[in-house]
Parts: structure tokens; C-alpha cells; sequence
């Protein structure tokens, strides 16, 4: 770095000491409350250093959210939402990339808009088609007369119906259409160039193999940010886990139980299992994202706008 | 018959026009290098004979069969990139294989293949590396190795030397020379610089604005270029082009009233808008009282070290002169010229072309031009 | 054996005492399995049971709260259990029911839709050390009494003289009304109509909420919430407030709960002297039976309510919960056994004398008001807006008051042309 | 320039993009066309039929002042937790962007906070701001009562903000950090050659050329405030007290889900998404204009 | 008093080191071109006279003063980038005033000095355009501008032409010779390009892997090479370097038994391993019997246009030379050609250093060199 002003440097890592402190306070106070003891964390004000028991916190957040069949789920979740994402966004965006047909554009924003209105904004409805996946089509069938026509002919009536509620499909299906996965893909499939394409045409090979030759192993780091993103955001679904899992006890995720952690149900303020509880489930994410810091960065910025 | 024959062949994009109809026979075992400005439609030229890109109009015919429906892979062409497009996931093994591997050819067989052409281009050191682990001059090889490996009918190559330094430049366009004339195959080599494409071509397509230009040998393309363009284009420094006109008086008149004495040529083009041009290498210099000799006042000079290059001032009209003196020449010093009628060029300025003032070709003469 | 479900909306101590229920049903019979899944509160598990109706996903018997009476009601999505008991061949004595009960789950022709199962009304607790301590002995019958204790034992040094929930609108506002007979809406309450309108921002809950506000801001009363950090019902059985108001249920875990040596006992609600005290509205959840489940499952569903009504059954549940036995002969047949004599159960028929203490009146025999949660949200949000926004008792409870009845006017819009049954 | 180097092949494409079609019209246009309609009728909340209103339940909405205090505590809730973490995270990746020895090790901390789930970051944000314990606690110890998000709907609003400002300190970090990293760093240095300080340039010439992704966040983070915020609020404060933390979208939950007012909350839903779609599209008329350097 | 003083000038990053001590007085008003191959230090040691790179060891003044620790901003120097480095948010306007705003000169008087820079290279036009609007030409004068604006003791431009294509080039390289001529600022001008060193530069620093090979001016440069790599790097073609011995009977010994008499130069390097240098241009075809001609083999031959590169082997040697006859000329036929003494070089091949064999500069001789 050009100018070398002592003053402007320690000003600089004044500034990063802060941050850091303000990025490390809520892990930290989370770490410490989680390792102490009922007494230890009601006290005011909070010792700042850990203390000693966060195994038994841990053990009792556990029994109290039952993480355990809960942390099943959440894996089986994010892996799964995460490896249908990056399946799903690198054919579609091969397609939009690769292919020239008319609609492609088209197919892009269909895809692209839904990154807009994300799922929050339209729970309700989405709840209903969650208890019927097949509805559209039904009433597809419907509105053409054809439910009839087979009713007539055959006598059989069709009931297209397909419930999501309380199953992995149900958490898993809709989370799957990535408008960020295809996009990031689409970002760095524009990237590859024109030459490499005509380069395997002139070897011979046809797009399928193109996309498995060349083109999947070429976006290996691509993946590995796309797969840190999509981790992280399908194990900190909150809402959606929320809405289609009456029965929480089999399908229940971690993230929905925290609220079952927080203190209020007998009284006691035993912020260290709750606490604890949070820990462990931040847990996954974070190490995910720690580990994978490089490509997930890299990752992002592709994402770009 | 010929390897390689254009057809009126057109390219349209939208609503432009890129290649205006092309018409051309490349005979087997030839190596033919189109030049031209940059966006003149070379590359497009020979995308379409590779099959990369769609013929709007005009037939392609390679050995003697249509090839406009055919897909890449089926012409028998094999295609060397400008920024070598090689497969950055795979070793320098795996991507002069490739072809051969989508081909379905058996892995031994395969490998056998592949380790005879690497080995007859100096690659076998680095055959396990990535394309990314090699410096220019061994990717450019790969490249080559792997049009190479396919035995293909044609080679295709689009300007692969441009991403090269000066140096490797030259070098590599050895090896291309080595190559060629050891496989004899068919090549048709894209290039916008004049001195890979005199060095290189058996003969020159030269191409401006989707429109061929010339073509021809490169000492015929030089000496006796069909058009004013292809006469500024090629050669460096650029020929002296003067603007002017033929007087009745067998006189031509150009710049702020500058006079030439040209009967012989004044003949064939009385009073029309012309160029003379004249290459920098034939203007000699002369001494001050020489008969005939071109006045004119030097504007700068251009220490080149084995030569250097006079820019000067004649009636208003710039003349460059190549100069082997030592004397010191300073701006404003009064300069003279003689240049032998037969280094002469003439062109309409109309209609571009040349015009053909004598019926040989390029005889000696030492008859000056006087003013 | 035909499997079944049955959701409800209790949690904690209570909806273990569910399981174990559930427990000895599958084990006192070989025909049916119950499958009884917790959704942690009435609201929560009211919207799941929608959801899952739409859904086609819906249990064959749900647990609705008070509140949620008409919108069940309205649905045309269940089955009455009177017609569900006769189908499957039990035969049930209808009319043994409380009728402050009946009235409440009834339809205007007094047909019972849902199955009474736990029914409680607002009572009010009191530590006896406490007040012993300020020269308080017996039971605070009015307000007044309480104020003046809250005085007392503020002077003496207690923090809380008085834990109040500002979200507790169904003892503080609905049983404060009934029992003073004040309209929670016209129409009676919602009764003749779906036009009613709600009546909460003139009459006594306006003097009521005045004189809350007036404790609070003297720290006699105290906030006390799960937001805050510490249910009042913690409060009291931490001994940290002397006094609250609560349900009859939380009797059981009172008992259970309160710290060693603390003494406590339950009354009715305190009325304001000089006016006449009212029976309370009888608080709780009934069971609904859903459509869309097999024959078979009906047949369970019936069979599992008429366990729930043997006496032994009823018995242990009111045992083990602070819930009222929901039929006279339930209650008779355990008063004479003595049951309500000694501690721990001692002072739980009060809530029997509250909810029959006059006949019902058209204000006492229940709310019939659609989507009520949302109402009562408006009413918490009033109280807490006086409380902690110092907004002032009117312009609160008016603002509620507007919105309620749009709330009402939206309900009755979207039920356009349909009676109530 | 346009790619040109393109397959052809009439079925494949489609075949390509089948799967994820379908998702996002079963998933997403379906739902939405659904809310539409919802939005015109009255739905029963058992689904036994519905009764079409117009723009009844549009009105009735604009006409409730309840309505119009939820979209400006919105706009206030996105404005100071968009202002604030981007403030911060602009701060750090300037100073990261640095360079100085060991920043290495504060990149990587400063990304951390994207990694937590918003429900989770609001459970330990609840108990660092829990009035009788916590960290924030201690001040009530020293002035009883001054602190309490229970009952005083700023303090809770400040606490929701803060943690989600805290929450998207990550994401506008990287995003920032990038923006300046692309920046050549002979810019920097003709600044230097021009006799611009450090501090003078970072006004002059690095906060200029990353204006493009300071707006990109800034929407970015709008669209989030309106939706991320969901998972904060149901755990830290439930949308109370009085509803001083019910944003628009928790307000869709309230009044959908929870107050079964299905035909109200898909009003509020095409409120929210006009809303959101506007904000994108003036997004995507400022990315146009991105900063060439060459 | 130099303009620039460089004294024992070291980089090094990390644990390498980039410039290995470089001593150089650069004079008031001096035109100063650093030239070499790439990542040779060129730039690193511009930067460390404009202060964007600290100096390891030595000291660089300016105008007399140690500027070591002096930031850039404190030196008086302006530089132009390879990339230009302009503001792309700024108009040309601002770009050009901002070193003058930061210096906190008023508006009214920044915006004429402004608009008079502007003027100087034409630049007025396009005054409230963004650079992005400006093709690669005016960017270039842009940068420039903002150089000039500041009126600094130093010019020093870092490649500055190495994105514009060949035309532009040439244009302007002739608008900052105009420039220096006009200005007359001591300028020091990085490149790579050998045509533009020569055309430019007052005099030549020419490195290699850090260490200044020779400092002078081109024509000195050019004619006496002060090293083999020198000798090597400078001209196109580039000059024929035949590595062999003197033996004590005056013959240099090379190639397969290649044998050239010389007795007046192996008099001054009897048997050590050198290189004998000579120009292709100096090497001149001569008829077959002529005596003393080097007899050769014709390998191939380069078509020019002005005139084509033979490149011939002598006995093991590779000899390169340019000839502008006409005849067919085919690979394996003989070739004779002749050297004057004057002409040649001679390397130490061990220190890489020039052999210096006569005391007086290319003094003209016609003594031909014999087998
Ligand atoms: N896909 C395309 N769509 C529209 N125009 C195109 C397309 N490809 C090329 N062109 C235009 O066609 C003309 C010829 O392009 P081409 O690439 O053949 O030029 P070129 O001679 O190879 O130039 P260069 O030396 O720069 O490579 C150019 O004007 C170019 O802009
Ligand atoms: N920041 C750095 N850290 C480590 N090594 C560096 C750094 N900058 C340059 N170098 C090395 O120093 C050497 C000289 O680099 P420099 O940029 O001065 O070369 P150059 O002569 O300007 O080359 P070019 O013509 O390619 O610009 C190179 O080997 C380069 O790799
Ligand atoms: O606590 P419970 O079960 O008595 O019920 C209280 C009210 O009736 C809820 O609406
Ligand atoms: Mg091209
Ligand atoms: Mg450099």
C-alpha cells in the first residue's frame, strides 16, 4: 500500500479490532451463557469468560428441543435442498447459456423474478399448494373439460393429489428452484469462452457431453460456493419448516425448536441451555462457512447483481 | 481438384452484411493465409468453413463435397484458436486426446496416438501438466498437437499467434512452417499481421470489409498490390501514397501545387483523381544538385538503429524515405529525392484499384523522376 | 386397531397429563389406537387444524378453545358430537352437562356440538402468608379489598402486590364482564347474530381498565408476561406477587409448583361493591370431531369420548389437572366423596360456584363472536397501550373497539348469508 | 460481446430446464396467482368458499391507519438496519481493503455473521439485550426500569434492528470488499501520484466507484428488511410489544396465519411484492450503469 | 546537477530480489528510456523513483534531494499508467484538475489551467465526457493532460502505449516526442517495445533480470552492444551470434569445423569461449567464387516484401541475413556471403560482455572477412 502513515495504519486496525469485536460479541456471549451455570447466568452483570459447564447445557438443550432427531433433519434438509440447487441451477442455466431458442430469455426471468418475491411474502398460498402439489394440474384438468370427459368415458375420476405436509419432499421440493444458483451459474457459464465451445465441436462432442466434459468440471469451485450458500440458507429455513411440519416431532428442523428454548415455560430464566441450544445449532453453518470461506467469498462475488 | 473452394460465400449477422461473396480455390497441400484489418471478416471466413458458424449464401465445398449442412465434426477440419482454447481441467495428454476419446477410440490405441504427435512437437516433458502450468509457446504447441492428432484434411488457424510476444512469435511460426511442410496438409491461416502473412502464406487472400482484396503470392501481393488498400496495408512503413492528378502536360500536380514530370504514365490516366505510390525502401536520396531529383524539407527522423526513417514535407505532400546515412538531419533542412519510375504504383481514387500503367512486371529501371 | 388423532393445544405439565390419558385409553381397549399430538397453545393449534383441513391432513378430533367456538361453528367441517354419539350407539344424558357449558358449545336449539372436555373458569390466587401478613385474613372479595391489600403489602415491602398479565384479556376483560354482567358484544354477546358489535369501550371494563392502569402506575400492579420475562403465574408460585388471577386449571400445577412452605389459596373473581356478581363464563376447550376420517375412526373418536365420560375418568382428570368435572352428577358424585374438603384440592369447587352462581344471563352464557383471537389480540393491545404507553383508558379501548367490529364486519361479510346453527 | 457459440437443438433445452420450470410454477406462480385471487375475494378460513369483493380487501388495508403505521415502522426497520450494517460493513472492508499485515484473519471473521440462521442470531441477541440478564441487563442495575423492550416498543424495534443490522454484516462486507478489490490499484496509486492521501482518496475515489454495489446493497438489503426479518422477530419479540415490531411481512403472518384474515394477508402479500418488484427493477436500471475501468 | 540520481538502487520482495543495484544519472531535461524484456524490473524501478514502491537499499534524488523517504505526492513527479489509471467516475475536466483541487488551487484558476492542458492535446472537446466514452487515443491524452497539469520536474510513463494498436502507436509515440521537445521536463519512459526505445529515448537504460546491461544513447546502443544479451535483444531481425573460439593461428573456430580468419581481432582473445556478433544487414550475399566469401547452405528463406531474411547454416552456424535480390533461392542450395571487419562484435560468452577489438567507433572498412 502506498503512504505508509503509522497514524492511518493503527487508525485502521483500531477500526478492524472494533469490528471484530462487534461481529464476535454475539458468538462470545453465546459461548460464555451456554458454559454457565443456571446461578452464573442469571447473574447481572454477566461474567464475560466461559465457565464450565457446557457439556450438561448442551446435553440439556438437547433433551429439551430433542435436537437430536431434530439435527437428522436439518442435515437431511440442507444436503438435500443444497445438492438438488446446484443440480437444478447448472442444468437450467446450461440451458439458458448454451442453447439458442427463442424463449430462453423468457425462461431466464421466470426464473430469475422468483428470487424477488421470496417465500415470505406469500405464505399463505404457498401453503396450499404445499398440502397438494398437483393441484395446478388438477385444476388444469379441470378447466379443459378433460376430468369430465374421463369421468364420462371411463367412469374413473381423476384426483390428482400429491400432500407434501410433514414429509422431506414437502420441506425439500420447493426450496429447490434456485433463482441465485441459476444466475451465479449463468454469471460464470458466460464466462466460458466462445472458443472452448467450438473447441469440444470441433473435438466431436455434442452438449451433453460438452456439459460433463468440460463444463462441470470447470465450475468445480463455482459448486463449492454455490453448495456453502445453499447449506447455510436451506439449514436457516425458518419459516417454511414452519408452516408445512405439523408434526414437529418427526419433522421438526433445529432452527424451528429454538423458540422452544427460550425460557418462559416454567419460569426459570436458564438462558445457558438456551444458549447452548443456539450454539449447536449455529454450529453447522458456521463451520461450513469458515471452512469453505475462500470459495464461498469468491462464490458471492460472482453472484454479483 | 481443389482442397478448399468458396462459392460466392456470404455472411449476414441481423441486418449486416460481413462477408460479401467470397469467391476462392485452395489447392490441396497449400497454405493460404487471409489477412486483413481487424473486423474485415477473416475470422468469420473461416468459422464458416470450419462449420462454427451458419453460410447465409454461396456453397463451401472441402474435397470436392458441399460441406454448408455438414457439423464441424464432420468436415475433416481441425481448428487451432487465437487464445489456443485449450481445456483447462485436463492435462496436456487429455486435451490432445480428447477428440480421439469422443471419437471412441480404445484408451490404448488412444494413448499411442497421442504420445507420437506430442513427442513430434517437443511436448512429451508435459504431458501430465495442466494447460494453466505451461508458458504461451507450449500451449500454442498443444493447440497444435491437438488439431494435429485428428489427421484431419484442413487445418484452420485463427490468428494463433496473437497472444505470443515478439519473439516466441517468430519462432512458433517456424514450427508452423515445419509442420506444414512435413504433413503437406491443407491450411488456411488467419492473421492481421503483414509479416506472418508474407512469411508464412504460399499464397495471400487479402481481405477489407468482407471483400477480397487480392489474392496472389505474397511477392506479387507486395510488388504489384491490386489496390490502393492493399498498397497501404501491406508493407511497413506504409507506401507513400501522394494524391494528385495527371495534367495534359504530362505532369502530375498534387499537394500546395507540387509538380511530378510523368509522361510515360501521364498517358493512361489524364486528369483523374489518382495515388501515386511509391514504397519508403525506393526512395533514395539524393544530392542537392541532382537532375531531377524530388525537393523537399525534412519534418523528423525516426532512428530505427539499422536504418532510420526521413518524414518529409514535398509541395505539402508527406514522403517517407528508409535512410542508411549517418549525416545529422534536423527538422526544417532541405532534403532531396529520386525514385525510379518503375518502383512507381498508381491507383484510382475512385474505384480503389490499381491501374497498370506498363505491361511487365517489376522490370529494373533507373530512369529518375524528375520534377 | 383403527388408528386416530387427536390434537390439542395444551403444553407442559398439562399435556402430559394428556398423554397419560391418552396412555390408558389405548390400554382399556384393544379396537382403537389414539394418536394425541401437542400444538403447544389453543391458538397455534386451531390454525394448524385449519391448515390441515385444508390440507385434507386434519385429525379426526381437535381441541378448540372457547374463543374459537364460532369459527368452528361456521366451518361445516365437523360433526356434531351428539349426532356422532347416537350413530355409533352410546347413549349420553345430555342434559347432566353444566348449562353455563352447554350454553356455551350449543347451538341455539341447544343441540351440543362439541364433546365438553376440559372447562374451567378465571379464579383469583392469593398468598395467605402474604396477606396474612398484612392483617388480610380470608378471601379478597372485591376490589376494593384488593387495592387496600395491595396498599399493605406495598407498604410493607412486597415488590408485587398484584401480577397481572397484559395479555390475560380472557380473566381480566371476558370473565371481569361476565361476572359483573357487563356485554362483551350485542346481541348478547354475539348470540342472536353476526352483526354484533363489540361493547368493551363503555360499561365497567372502561372504570376497570382505569383503575388497573392507576394500580400499575403505583407498582401495586405489575406487569407480568413471557415477554417480560416472567409469567405472572411464576410470579405467584415464586412468591414473588402475592396475588393474580388465572385459571382454575393452573390450580394442579400451582400446587405442584409453589415454593416450599408458601400458602396460597384460590377464590372467585373479586366484583366491585355495590353490584351484583354474575356467573363466569366457563373457560377451557371442548372437543370437536372432524369430517373426513373413516367410519371406523368415528367409532373410535365416539368410543374414546365416552371413556372421557366415565366418572372414574373425569374424576382423575379433574385430580390431575385444576379442570372442573363437566356434568352435575360428576360434580355431585365427587363432593360427596369428600374430594373438595381437604387441601390439595380444597377451594377447586369455587370455580363450580362461579360458573353457576346465577343462572346464565345473556351476557354469562358464553361469546359468540368470529374470529375472537383476533379480537382479543385488539384488547391486549389496548390494555397494554394504556399500561405502557400511557394512551389514554377511552382512546385505547376505543381504537380496539373500531377495529374489533371490523374485524367482526369482515367475518360476517366473508360468511355473507349463513345463520348461526 | 454476445456469446455466438450456441447449440442447437429443439427438445434438449427444454428437457434441461423441465425440472426447475416446474418448481417455480407449481411452487411460486401458482401460489402467487392464487394470492391474487385471494386478494379480490373473501376467503373462509376453512376453505368452504369465498365471495369476490373487488378491491374491498385493497381498501379496507389503505383505510387502516394500522396499515399505514406497519409500512412506515417497515420503511424505518429497513432504513436503519440497511444504514447501519452497511455503514459498518463499508467501514471494515475499506480498512480490510487495506491490506495490512494479519487482515487476512479479519476477513474471515467479518463474514461469520452471514453463516447464522435469523432466529438464531435473535435468540442470543435476546438475551444480550434481556433486561434482567444479559449484557445490556447491567444497566438496569445502575437506572432500574430504563431499559425494557417488553414493554417500550422503541427499545424492541432498536433490538430487532441491531440484530439484523448485525445479521447482514457479512454479506454487505463481501460484497463491499469486492467492489473495492476490483478497483485496479493504479487508480489508487495516480490518486497518489496526484497528492491525494489515503483518506482523501477513499472519498474521492473509492467511495465513488463502488456507488454501483453501494446501491446494490442498498436494495438488496431493503428487499432483505422485508423478509428476513421474519425469523428475528417471531423469536426475539413476536411482532410485540403492541406491535411495535410488526413489519409488513410479520403482519402478513399475524393477520393470515395467525388471525385467519386470508383474503386481508394476500392483500398485504401484493402490496409487499409491488413493492418489492419495484425496488428491483430500479435496481436493475442502476446496475446497467456499472463503472468501466479502462 | 543530474535530474535524477540513482545510487546502488535495490529492490526485493519477500526474499527476492528484482533489482540488483542500479546506478544511473538521468540529466535535466533528458529523454530516458528504460527498455528490456518483460519482468526484468522496469517498472519496479520507475515506481521506486515515483515512490509507489519502497527502496531497499540505495537512494534515488531528484533534483538533488534523497527522496527515500519523501511520499510520492512530495517528489514532483507525474506518471502516466499502462492502463492510463484514469477516474472513471470523473469527466476529462476532472480528471485532469484533480492532483490541482487536491492541491487546493481555487476553481476559477484550476478550470484555465485546465482548459489550457486540454488545448495542448486537443483534448477540449471531449472535456465532459467520462473516460469510458473516449477510445483509446484519448485516453491516452488524457492521462498525459493530468500528467502535464501539475507541471512536475519528472515525467514517467510506464508503458504507456501498450494498449493501443500498432497506427496509434505510432501516433503517439510522435505526440510525446512533441511533447518532451515542447516541455523539455526530464522524462523516464518504461518499455518493451525496441522500435519505440529507439525512436524516443535521449539515451537507453536497457536491463536484464534486474541489472543494467548498458546506458546510452540508441545509435551507441545499437552499433556497439555493451553485452552479448544487449547485442541479442536489440534489432530485427536479430544480429547472428556464432559461439566459438580463437585459436592461436588467428581462425575463430565454430559450428561442425567452421573456421573464419581473423587474425587482427584473435589476437585479443586467443582461445576463450566467445560469441562473434554481426548484423543480418551487414551480412552481404556475394557471388560464389568471391574471395574470403563464407561459403553456407540456404535453410529457408522469409519473404518480407521489401526484401526477405535468408537464413542459411555455415558449417554448424545459423546465419541470418537480409538481401533484397530477386533470384529463386531453395532450401539446400550454397550461398556465399562476406562480413566487413568492421562490422563484427565479439562477447565474452562467460561475462557476457562485449570484447572490444578496436579502439575507435564503426569506423567504415572494407577489409573482408575470409574462411
Ligand atoms: N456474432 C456476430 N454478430 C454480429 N456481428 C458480428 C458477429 N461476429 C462478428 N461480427 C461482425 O462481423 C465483422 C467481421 O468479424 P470477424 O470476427 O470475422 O473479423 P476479423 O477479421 O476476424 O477481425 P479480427 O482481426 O479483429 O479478429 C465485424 O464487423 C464484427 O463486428
Ligand atoms: N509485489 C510484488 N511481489 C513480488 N514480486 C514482484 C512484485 N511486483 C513485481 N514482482 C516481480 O519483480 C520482477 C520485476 O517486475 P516488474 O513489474 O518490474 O517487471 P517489468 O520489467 O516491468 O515487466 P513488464 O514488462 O512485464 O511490465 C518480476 O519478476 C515480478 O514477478
Ligand atoms: O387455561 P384454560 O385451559 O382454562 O383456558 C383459558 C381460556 O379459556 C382460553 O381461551
Ligand atoms: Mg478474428
Ligand atoms: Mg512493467
Amino acid at each position: 500500500m502506498i503512504e505508509r502513515s503509522p497514524i492511518f495504519d493503527f487508525v485502521t486496525y483500531a477500526a478492524m479490532v472494533l469490528g471484530m469485536f462487534l461481529v464476535l460479541v454475539p458468538f462470545w456471549i453465546t459461548l460464555v451463557a451456554g458454559s454457565q451455570s443456571l446461578q452464573e447466568v442469571s447473574q447481572v452483570p454477566l461474567h464475560l469468560w466461559p465457565s464450565t459447564h457446557l457439556l450438561e447445557n448442551i446435553q440439556a438443550a438437547w433433551t429439551r428441543a430433542d435436537l437430536g432427531p431434530k439435527m437428522v433433519n436439518s442435515f437431511i434438509v440442507a444436503i438435500g435442498v443444497t445438492v438438488g440447487k446446484i443440480v437444478l441451477a447448472a442444468l437450467s442455466a446450461f440451458a439458458i447459456v448454451f442453447f439458442n431458442f427463442r424463449a430462453r430469455m423468457l425462461c431466464f426471468w421466470l426464473i430469475f423474478i422468483t428470487l424477488m418475491l421470496p417465500l415470505e411474502v406469500r405464505i399463505v398460498p404457498t401453503y396450499s399448494i404445499a398440502a397438494n402439489a398437483l393441484l395446478p394440474f388438477q385444476v388444469i384438468l379441470d378447466t379443459f373439460g378433460i376430468t369430465g370427459l374421463v369421468e364420462s368415458l371411463s367412469g374413473i375420476r381423476i384426483g390428482l393429489e400429491w400432500n407434501l405436509l410433514n414429509s422431506y419432499t414437502g420441506l425439500i421440493l420447493p426450496l429447490v428452484a434456485t433463482a441465485t444458483g441459476t444466475f451465479l451459474y449463468r454469471q460464470f457459464f458466460m464466462t466460458i469462452p466462445d472458443e472452448l465451445v467450438e473447441a469440444s465441436k470441433m473435438d466431436g462432442s455434442g452438449p451433453m457431453r460438452f456439459f460433463f466434459d468440460v463444463l462441470l468440471p470447470l465450475s468445480r469451485t463455482n459448486m463449492l460456493a454455490l453448495a456453502t450458500i445453499m447449506f447455510v440458507s436451506s439449514w436457516n429455513q425458518y419459516l417454511w419448516p414452519l408452516l408445512i411440519t405439523t408434526d414437529r416431532a418427526n419433522f421438526g428442523t433445529v432452527v424451528m425448536q429454538l423458540k422452544a428454548l427460550i425460557p418462559a415455560q416454567n419460569g426459570t430464566p436458564d438462558w445457558n441451555v438456551t444458549m447452548a441450544g443456539a450454539l449447536i445449532i449455529m454450529l453447522p453453518p458456521l463451520l461450513v462457512v469458515a471452512l469453505m470461506q475462500r470459495w464461498f467469498v469468491r462464490g458471492l462475488i460472482s453472484r454479483d447483481k | 481438384m481443389s482442397a478448399i473452394t468458396l462459392k460466392s460465400v456470404k455472411k449476414r449477422y441481423q441486418k449486416s452484411l460481413v462477408v460479401h461473396g467470397v469467391d476462392a480455390e485452395i489447392e490441396q497441400g497449400e497454405f493460404v493465409v487471409i489477412l486483413g484489418p481487424s473486423g474485415c471478416g477473416k475470422s468469420t471466413l473461416l468459422r464458416m468453413i470450419a462449420g462454427l458458424e451458419d453460410i447465409t449464401e454461396g456453397e463451401i465445398l472441402i474435397g470436392g463435397t458441399v460441406v454448408n449442412k455438414l457439423e464441424p465434426r464432420e468436415r475433416g477440419c481441425a481448428m487451432v484458436f487465437q487464445n489456443y482454447a485449450l481445456y483447462p481441467h485436463m492435462s496436456v495428454a487429455q486435451n490432445i486426446g480428447y477428440a480421439l476419446k469422443v471419437a471412441g477410440m480404445p484408451r490404448a490405441e488412444r494413448e499411442a496416438k497421442v504420445a507420437k504427435v506430442a513427442k513430434s512437437v517437443s511436448l512429451e516433458p508435459y504431458l501430465d501438466r495442466k494447460p494453466g502450468e505451461l508458458s504461451g509457446g507450449q500451449r500454442q504447441r498443444v493447440a497444435m498437437a491437438r488439431a494435429m492428432v485428428r489427421e484431419p484434411k484442413v487445418f484452420l488457424f485463427d490468428e494463433p499467434f496473437s497472444n505470443l510476444d515478439a519473439k516466441l512469435r517468430v519462432a512458433m511460426r517456424a514450427e508452423v512452417r515445419n509442420l506444414h511442410r512435413s504433413l503437406g496438409v491443407t491450411s488456411v491461416f488467419v492473421t492481421h499481421d503483414q509479416t506472418e502473412a508474407m512469411t508464412l502464406a504460399d499464397r495471400l487472400i487479402i481481405m477489407n470489409s468482407g471483400v477480397v482484396e487480392q489474392i496472389g503470392k505474397p511477392s506479387e501481393v507486395y510488388h504489384r498490390p491490386a489496390s490502393r488498400f492493399v498498397a497501404d496495408f501491406i508493407g511497413s512503413p506504409a507506401m507513400n501514397l501522394i494524391n494528385g492528378w495527371f495534367g495534359e502536360d504530362g505532369h502530375f500536380r498534387h499537394g500546395k501545387g507540387g509538380m511530378i514530370h510523368l509522361p510515360s504514365i501521364a498517358s493512361h490516366v489524364v486528369s483523374r483523381d489518382v495515388a501515386l505510390g511509391v514504397r519508403p525502401e525506393s526512395v533514395r536520396r539524393v544530392a542537392a544538385g541532382t537532375k531531377g531529383a524530388l525537393a523537399a524539407v525534412v519534418d523528423y527522423v525516426e532512428e530505427l538503429g539499422a536504418a532510420r526513417l526521413i518524414y518529409a514535407d514535398a509541395d505539402g505532400s508527406r514522403i517517407v524515405c528508409v535512410d542508411d546515412g549517418n549525416d545529422a538531419l534536423g527538422t526544417g533542412m532541405p532534403i532531396h529525392f529520386a525514385i525510379a519510375e518503375a518502383d512507381l504504383h498508381l491507383f484510382d481514387n475512385t474505384t480503389g484499384r490499381r491501374i497498370e500503367t506498363r505491361p511487365g512486371q517489376r522490370a529494373a529501371s533507373d530512369h529518375l523522376v524528375t520534377a | 386397531a383403527t388408528k386416530f388423532e387427536f390434537w390439542y393445544g395444551l403444553s407442559g405439565d398439562l399435556s402430559e397429563r394428556i398423554q397419560d390419558m391418552c396412555k390408558t385409553f389405548n390400554e382399556s381397549q384393544a379396537d382403537y389406537e389414539i394418536v394425541c399430538v401437542s400444538q403447544d397453545n389453543y391458538e397455534a393449534n386451531l390454525q394448524n387444524t385449519i391448515a390441515a383441513f385444508r390440507a385434507n391432513k386434519q385429525p379426526t378430533i381437535t381441541q378448540i378453545s372457547d374463543g374459537g367456538t364460532l369459527d368452528l361453528m361456521l366451518s361445516g367441517a365437523y360433526i356434531p358430537v351428539r349426532q356422532l354419539m347416537e350413530e355409533n350407539g352410546y347413549q349420553i344424558n345430555w342434559d347432566d352437562y353444566f348449562s353455563g357449558i352447554a350454553s356455551y358449545y350449543s347451538t341455539s336449539k341447544g343441540e351440543l356440538l362439541s364433546m365438553p372436555f376440559n372447562s374451567s373458569t378465571a379464579m383469583f390466587y392469593y398468598n395467605t402468608d402474604a396477606l396474612k401478613a398484612v392483617g388480610f385474613e380470608g378471601a379478597p372479595q372485591t376490589w376494593e379489598q384488593v387495592e387496600k391489600i395491595a396498599r399493605d403489602l406495598k407498604a410493607a415491602g412486597y415488590d408485587c402486590p398484584v401480577a397481572f398479565d397484559p395479555t390475560g384479556t380472557w380473566q381480566w376483560w371476558e370473565q371481569f364482564s361476565a361476572a359483573h354482567n357487563q356485554p362483551i358484544a350485542s346481541k348478547g354477546n354475539g348470540y342472536e347474530g353476526l352483526d354484533a358489535t363489540v361493547e368493551f369501550n363503555h360499561g365497567k371494563f372502561v372504570d376497570q381498565l382505569t383503575w388497573i392502569k392507576k394500580m400499575y402506575d403505583e407498582g401495586l400492579f405489575v406487569a407480568k408476561s413471557k415477554a417480560i420475562g416472567e409469567t405472572a403465574n411464576d410470579a405467584f408460585v415464586n412468591a414473588k406477587c402475592q396475588m393474580s388471577s388465572s385459571s382454575i386449571a393452573d390450580h394442579g400445577t400451582f400446587a405442584k409448583q409453589a415454593i416450599e412452605g408458601m400458602h396460597w389459596d384460590v377464590a372467585m373473581l373479586p366484583i366491585w361493591e355495590g353490584t351484583e356478581r354474575t356467573n363466569t363464563l366457563v373457560g377451557g376447550a371442548s372437543l370437536w370431531t372432524l369430517k373426513g376420517s373413516t367410519p371406523e375412526q368415528y367409532k373410535g373418536a365416539a368410543a374414546f369420548y365416552a371413556f372421557l365420560a366415565t366418572p372414574k375418568q373425569a374424576e382423575w382428570w379433574s385430580t390431575v389437572t385444576g379442570y372442573i368435572p363437566v356434568t352435575n352428577s360428576g360434580f355431585k358424585a365427587m363432593t360427596d366423596k369428600g374430594f373438595y374438603a381437604n387441601a390439595p384440592y380444597k377451594g377447586r369447587e369455587q370455580a363450580i360456584e362461579s360458573l353457576t352462581f346465577t343462572p346464565p344471563t345473556e351476557y354469562t352464557r358464553g361469546v359468540r363472536l368470529g374470529n375472537f383471537g383476533a379480537v382479543r389480540k385488539e384488547v391486549a393491545d389496548a390494555m397494554q397501550e394504556v399500561l405502557f404507553n400511557n394512551v389514554p383508558v377511552q382512546q385505547a379501548l376505543d381504537g380496539a373497539a373500531e377495529r374489533s367490529n371490523e374485524i367482526l364486519r369482515r367475518f360476517e361479510q366473508t360468511y355473507a348469508g349463513q345463520q348461526l346453527p | 460481446m454476445e456469446r455466438r457459440a450456441f447449440y442447437r437443438n429443439g427438445t434438449l433445452p427444454w428437457l434441461l430446464l423441465a425440472p426447475q420450470l416446474l418448481l417455480v410454477l407449481v411452487f411460486f406462480y401458482w401460489p402467487t396467482s392464487q394470492a391474487l385471487y385471494w386478494a379480490f375475494t373473501l376467503e373462509q378460513a376453512w376453505g368452504g368458499g369465498n365471495t369476490w369483493v373487488g378491491f374491498a380487501n385493497f381498501l379496507a388495508i389503505f383505510r387502516d391507519s394500522q396499515y399505514w403505521a406497519t409500512v412506515g415502522r417497515s420503511a424505518f426497520y429497513a432504513i436503519c438496519a440497511t444504514g447501519l450494517s452497511m455503514a459498518i460493513a463499508l467501514m471494515l472492508a475499506m480498512f480490510v481493503d487495506r491490506a495490512l499485515k494479519g487482515t487476512r484473519i479479519f476477513q474471515s471473521v467479518f463474514v461469520w455473521p452471514y453463516a447464522i440462521a435469523a432466529p438464531a442470531a435473535g435468540v442470543a441477541f435476546r438475551f444480550i439485550f434481556s433486561p434482567e440478564a444479559g449484557l445490556i441487563g447491567s444497566i438496569n442495575d445502575i437506572w432500574p426500569g430504563i431499559w425494557s423492550p417488553a414493554t417500550n416498543g422503541w427499545h424492541a424495534l432498536g433490538m430487532v434492528i441491531v440484530c439484523h443490522a448485525w445479521l447482514g454484516i457479512g454479506y454487505n462486507f463481501i460484497f463491499f470488499l469486492a467492489a473495492l478489490q476490483m478497483i485496479p490499484k493504479s487508480i489508487s496509486e495516480a490518486g497518489a501520484m496526484d497528492g491525494a492521501r489515503p483518506f482523501q482518496r477513499m472519498l474521492d475515489l473509492q467511495l465513488p466507484l463502488i456507488a454501483p454495489t453501494v446501491f446494490f446493497l442498498m436494495i438488496m438489503n431493503l428487499i432483505s428488511s422485508f423478509t428476513d426479518s421474519f425469523g428475528l422477530i417471531d423469536t426475539m419479540t413476536e411482532g410485540g410489544p403492541i406491535g411495535a415490531t410488526e413489519v409488513m411481512v410479520y403482519n402478513i403472518y399475524i393477520d393470515g396465519f395467525k388471525g385467519l384474515d386470508y383474503s386481508g394477508a394476500a392483500a398485504q402479500s401484493i402490496v409487499l411484492m409491488v413493492l418489492v418488484i419495484a425496488l428491483t427493477f430500479v435496481q436493475f436500471r442502476w446496475v446497467e450503469k456499472r463503472v468501466h475501468y479502462s
